[in-house]
């Protein structure tokens, strides 16, 4: 049992972040907010990959002599894809709130509903 | 030399120009280079298509590394043929913005649109044409991150809202697409979906494979708009740029179902979908799509998000052709994918034609303008017809075998909510066609503040999907054909 | 902050290092941690804070935009194009074996290519991002 | 350097409580900050688990360009506070508590951490690990596998990059002569 929960903690840790940011994006209003929810719900994700790539007693994989265990490589590999790609979408989401907070004054999301909403006069829609 | 290559090329040549394009100065010459990408890439995709549809299959290894160790390429006729539908609506959109781009964007963002434009149409081919289901992670954010930046670009402001949400909700999506994938490769230790397929053939279901394959459906069907999670595409089909909603309704979601139904059927088996009950949901689910999508299609008072809304209701069908998990049901459902990407199409640049013309696409603004274009009305009526499902049109064929795998299965309420989602789709045509024709036109004169004078780049496009509706609801043999042979290579017997 | 004296003299001191660590990390991925993809972000981060310091309008005049969007182009199409050629000498789409005589000198060429490709495109891209934010916030 | 348990259960523990911080506050500026340190600890926890790329990758991007442009947008947009409802949303909630639910069902016959029979380390690994430094000549494994064996994803990564840029552009680039109509498609 307590070889299972030490092996276990680091995803049990990982679900935890990761519904605290999934959390923040879907249920606070402000843009900003919820995309530093999305990141915290990201960098989870990573973790969980990296998590899976760890081997006992192994070090960086690095070939050098004196070293016989390595960890996985390719679980980092892709992390680094996804890392990039999540620095991609952040600053994507920043500029849009920029160009928003232009059009609208405003980066809280019900503000902006009720805005659209007084020229659509459609509920519904959204 | 080049023969061999080609599954590789289909993606390198539109990612080679992307780039170029972004520097090209503004005005034609963006345009003529996308509008020679799209063309070669058509002719790519349909001569892949030629070599798979007798059953063989094209396999490319990326690097020279073979697979799993390397990203290799399959193609067989599935892909293929999302491959021709993605180049050939491409190839149309392109032709279409010729002179759409002008009216909606300025200039002086026309040559960064252009590459957007080429990014978004390489990562949706990069998608369907991978064997690697990483690799289908990396091309879907190519793709999602060019569409939200061309969302953007819609003339309102709402469209920036609308951009921002598709972001929240899309990124979501992929996450869970990420993390079912990293689930997967904890329980097998590989990427490659012939290879995956091997190894859950072997290991026993256990919790974390029952769980990837829930992350990596919840993820795409968010991709897909599939009801309850489409919250973002009535916004971002209605104010984006009208050849971004063309090229986005024809494309985007098909590639996101394609990869649901490789998923469900190649890389996991049925068997664990019917374990999970999966069918059962995609099923229900996919019903009360269609219903809800119709109803809500009935309930606008304007051309774009009754379309939209419109679209959300084809979803349905799909849906429930991949859970009746039968070969028929497949058979459906990529026949349904080819035919209502020329549908849609055809119906979104239609508008856009109304659009440049009227100044609004409010319906009953638009009365009696049909008699003033009586081309666009013409194809309207022919789309409309198409996707109502009347005989003679392309909606015919697929609705009909999505009734016979119905049918098969003996769940005879399914084929009461094909019938009943028809009945709704005459409804909302009905709406647009009678505005547009029978009601008086008004008193003001819409053609004094016509903004756009029609030209052959707007209404040849449309002409030809509408034509294209005609032909294949009457020559089936390329798209149930080339479905039969797909169905095959999946290892189902129709 | 163009009047602070101290801050001028640090940065000007720091920056040269900034852009020397860069090129280590572009050039010594292969055997250390790093690689074109760490490398462009500290390029730019020294590029950055040059811009905070100096001003915008002097950052763009030794890097204007324009010259930035042609690096970032370049680096895509210098991965690509790596590929390519390697497609073009008969063996597969990034078939780095086929740069060289021997398989690994070829895989080492390419993958050096490959990095320089990527570092060139993340450091011009970073940089256009901070143009476009900070012109924004001039207006 | 094997994982040290101490230092990696002291690191998971930090990160959730900045999660939750992050979830309550609501000065924007200090949220920034706090999430700064959030992706330092992230990259450390990295260093940790023998992953070095990763973790300087996360440092650079995560509490640097992240960051940083957090702070930029914070004040472009003038943005101080959020109006901060103090309630819990029942039915964001909910989703969270079910897919939470759904992912510890999924982990719970997932191989043990640092488990060198596990699948991840079998198959497709091994391989890069046993043979990756003679096929490709580059000690870094990360290195070899980022930019040879997988180099389509990192093609595919670089363009993802460059799409970031040309959409930035788009959107931020020089402002529209033309200014934005007002109402003419909606509903």
């Amino acid at each position: 049992m307590i070889e299972y929960a030490l092996t276990h903690f680091n995803y049990w840790a990982v679900v935890v972040i990761m519904m605290t940011g999934l959390y923040i994006v879907i249920s606070h209003t402000n843009l900003i907010k919820k995309i530093a929810g999305l990141n915290i719900f990201q960098t989870a994700v990573f973790l969980m990959y990296i998590s899976m790539g760890v081997v006992k007693g192994g070090s960086a994989p690095i070939i050098a002599e004196g070293f016989t265990v390595y960890s996985n490589p390719l679980p980092q590999v892709l992390m680094l894809t996804a890392i990039v790609v999540g620095v991609a979408t952040t600053a994507m989401a920043f500029a849009i709130i920029v160009r928003i907070k232009e059009e609208y004054d405003s980066v809280e999301e019900d503000e902006l509903f009720t805005l659209d909403e007084q020229v659509a006069g459609d509920a519904e829609e959204w | 030399m080049v023969e061999q290559h080609l599954s590789i090329l289909l993606v390198v040549i539109p990612l080679l120009a992307a780039p170029v394009t972004a520097l090209l100065p503004n005005g034609r010459l963006p345009w003529a280079l996308t509008q020679v990408v799209m063309l070669a890439c058509l002719w790519i995709s349909l001569s892949l298509l030629a070599d798979v549809s007798s059953g063989q299959l094209i396999h490319y290894e990326l690097g020279g590394w073979a697979p799993p160790w390397g990203i290799a390429y399959e193609v067989d006729a599935l892909n293929a043929l999302v491959a021709v539908i993605v180049s050939m609506i491409g190839t149309l959109v392109t032709a279409y913005s010729l002179r759409s781009v002008p009216a909606d964007i300025p200039l002086d963002k026309q040559a960064h649109f252009y590459a957007a434009f080429l990014l978004c149409f390489l990562g949706l081919l990069g998608m369907s044409m991978t064997g690697d289901i990483f690799n289908v992670f990396v091309f879907l954010e190519i793709s999602s991150l060019s569409t939200y930046a061309l969302v953007s670009m819609g003339r309102n402001r709402q469209a920036l809202t609308a951009a921002f949400q598709y972001l929240i909700l899309g990124t979501i999506g992929a996450t869970f697409f990420l993390i079912g994938v990293g689930l997967a490769y904890a329980a097998t230790g590989t990427l490659n979906m012939a290879d995956l397929a091997v190894r859950l053939v072997d290991s026993p279901h256990s919790n974390t494979v029952k769980t990837a394959l829930g992350f990596i459906f919840v993820g795409m069907a968010l991709k897909a708009a599939m009801f309850p999670l489409h919250q973002w595409l009535p916004r971002a089909y209605t104010y984006a740029p009208v050849m971004v909603s063309a090229f986005l309704a024809g494309t985007a979601t098909k590639v996101a179902i394609y990869i649901m139904a490789r998923t469900v059927f190649s890389v996991f088996s049925p068997e664990l979908a019917l374990s999970t009950l999966l069918n059962e949901l995609l099923i229900v689910l996919g019903a009360i799509g269609v219903l809800y999508g119709a109803i809500q299609a009935i309930r606008q008072t304007s051309v774009k998000p009754l379309l939209a809304w419109s679209s959300l209701s084809q979803i349905g069908y799909f849906m429930i052709g991949i859970g009746l998990l039968s070969a028929t049901g497949l058979m459906a459902t990529m026949v349904h994918l080819f035919n209502h990407a020329i549908i849609k199409t055809s119906l979104f640049m239609a508008a856009g034609i109304l659009l440049y013309h009227a100044g609004t696409l409010h319906i009953h603004k638009l009365a009696g303008l049909g008699r003033q274009l009586p081309w666009t009305f013409a194809a309207i009526v022919i789309a409309g017809l198409s996707l109502i499902g009347v005989p003679g049109t392309v909606g015919f064929i697929s609705k009909w075998y999505l009734v016979l795998a119905a049918v098969e299965q003996q769940a005879w309420w399914i084929v009461g909510v094909i019938l009943l989602g028809s009945l709704l789709a005459i409804v909302y045509v009905w709406k647009i066609v009678e505005t547009l024709y029978f009601q008086p036109a008004q008193a003001a004169g819409i053609s004094a503040q016509s903004r756009v004078e029609l030209s052959p780049a707007l209404i040849v496009p449309v002409w030809l999907l509408a034509i294209a509706c005609i032909y294949f609801g009457l020559d089936t043999d390329m798209t149930v054909g080339a479905a039969q042979v797909a169905v095959q290579s999946l290892g189902l017997t129709p | 902050m163009k009047d602070n004296l101290i801050l001028r003299i640090i940065a000007k001191l720091l920056i040269p290092m900034i852009i020397l660590f860069a090129l280590y990390v572009q050039f010594h991925g292969d055997y250390s941690p790093g690689g074109g993809f760490q490398a462009g972000v500290i390029f730019s981060s020294g590029f950055i804070l040059y811009m905070l310091i100096f001003g915008l309008d002097t950052a763009e005049a030794i890097v204007p935009s324009g010259v930035l969007r042609v690096i970032a182009s370049l680096g895509v199409l210098v991965y690509a194009g790596t590929g390519m050629v390697s497609l073009f000498m008969g063996k597969e789409f990034l078939n780095y074996s086929a740069l060289a005589e021997s398989p690994t000198t070829g895989q080492h060429i390419g993958i050096i290519m490959v990095e320089l490709g990527v570092g060139m495109t993340v450091g011009a891209i970073m940089l256009l991002i901070f143009y476009a934010f900070a012109n924004r916030g001039r207006e | 350097m094997a994982i040290d348990p101490v230092i990696n259960f002291m690191l998971l523990v930090f990160l959730v409580v900045m999660a939750f911080t992050i979830l309550r506050l609501s000065g924007m500026l200090a949220m920034t900050i706090i999430f700064g340190l959030y992706s330092l600890l992230m990259a450390g926890l990295f260093m940790v688990m023998d992953a070095p790329d990763v973790a300087f990758t996360e440092a650079a991007v995560g509490s640097g360009v992240s960051t940083v442009l957090m702070l930029v947008t914070l004040s472009l947009t003038k943005t101080r506070h959020e109006r901060h409802t103090r309630k819990i949303q029942w039915r964001p909630l909910l989703v969270v508590l079910l897919t939470g639910a759904a992912l510890i069902y999924g982990i719970h016959d997932i191989a043990n951490m640092g488990d060198t029979d596990a699948p991840a380390q079998q198959h497709v690994a091994d391989r890069y690990i046993s043979s990756g430094q003679q096929e490709t000549g580059v000690p870094n494994l990360v290195t070899a596998v980022l930019a040879s064996y997988r180099g389509f994803d990192t093609l595919g990564e670089v363009v993802v990059i460059f799409t970031a840029g040309i959409g930035i552009m788009l959107l931020l680039g020089r402002p529209c002569k033309k200014g934005r109509v007002e109402d003419d498609q909606t509903p």
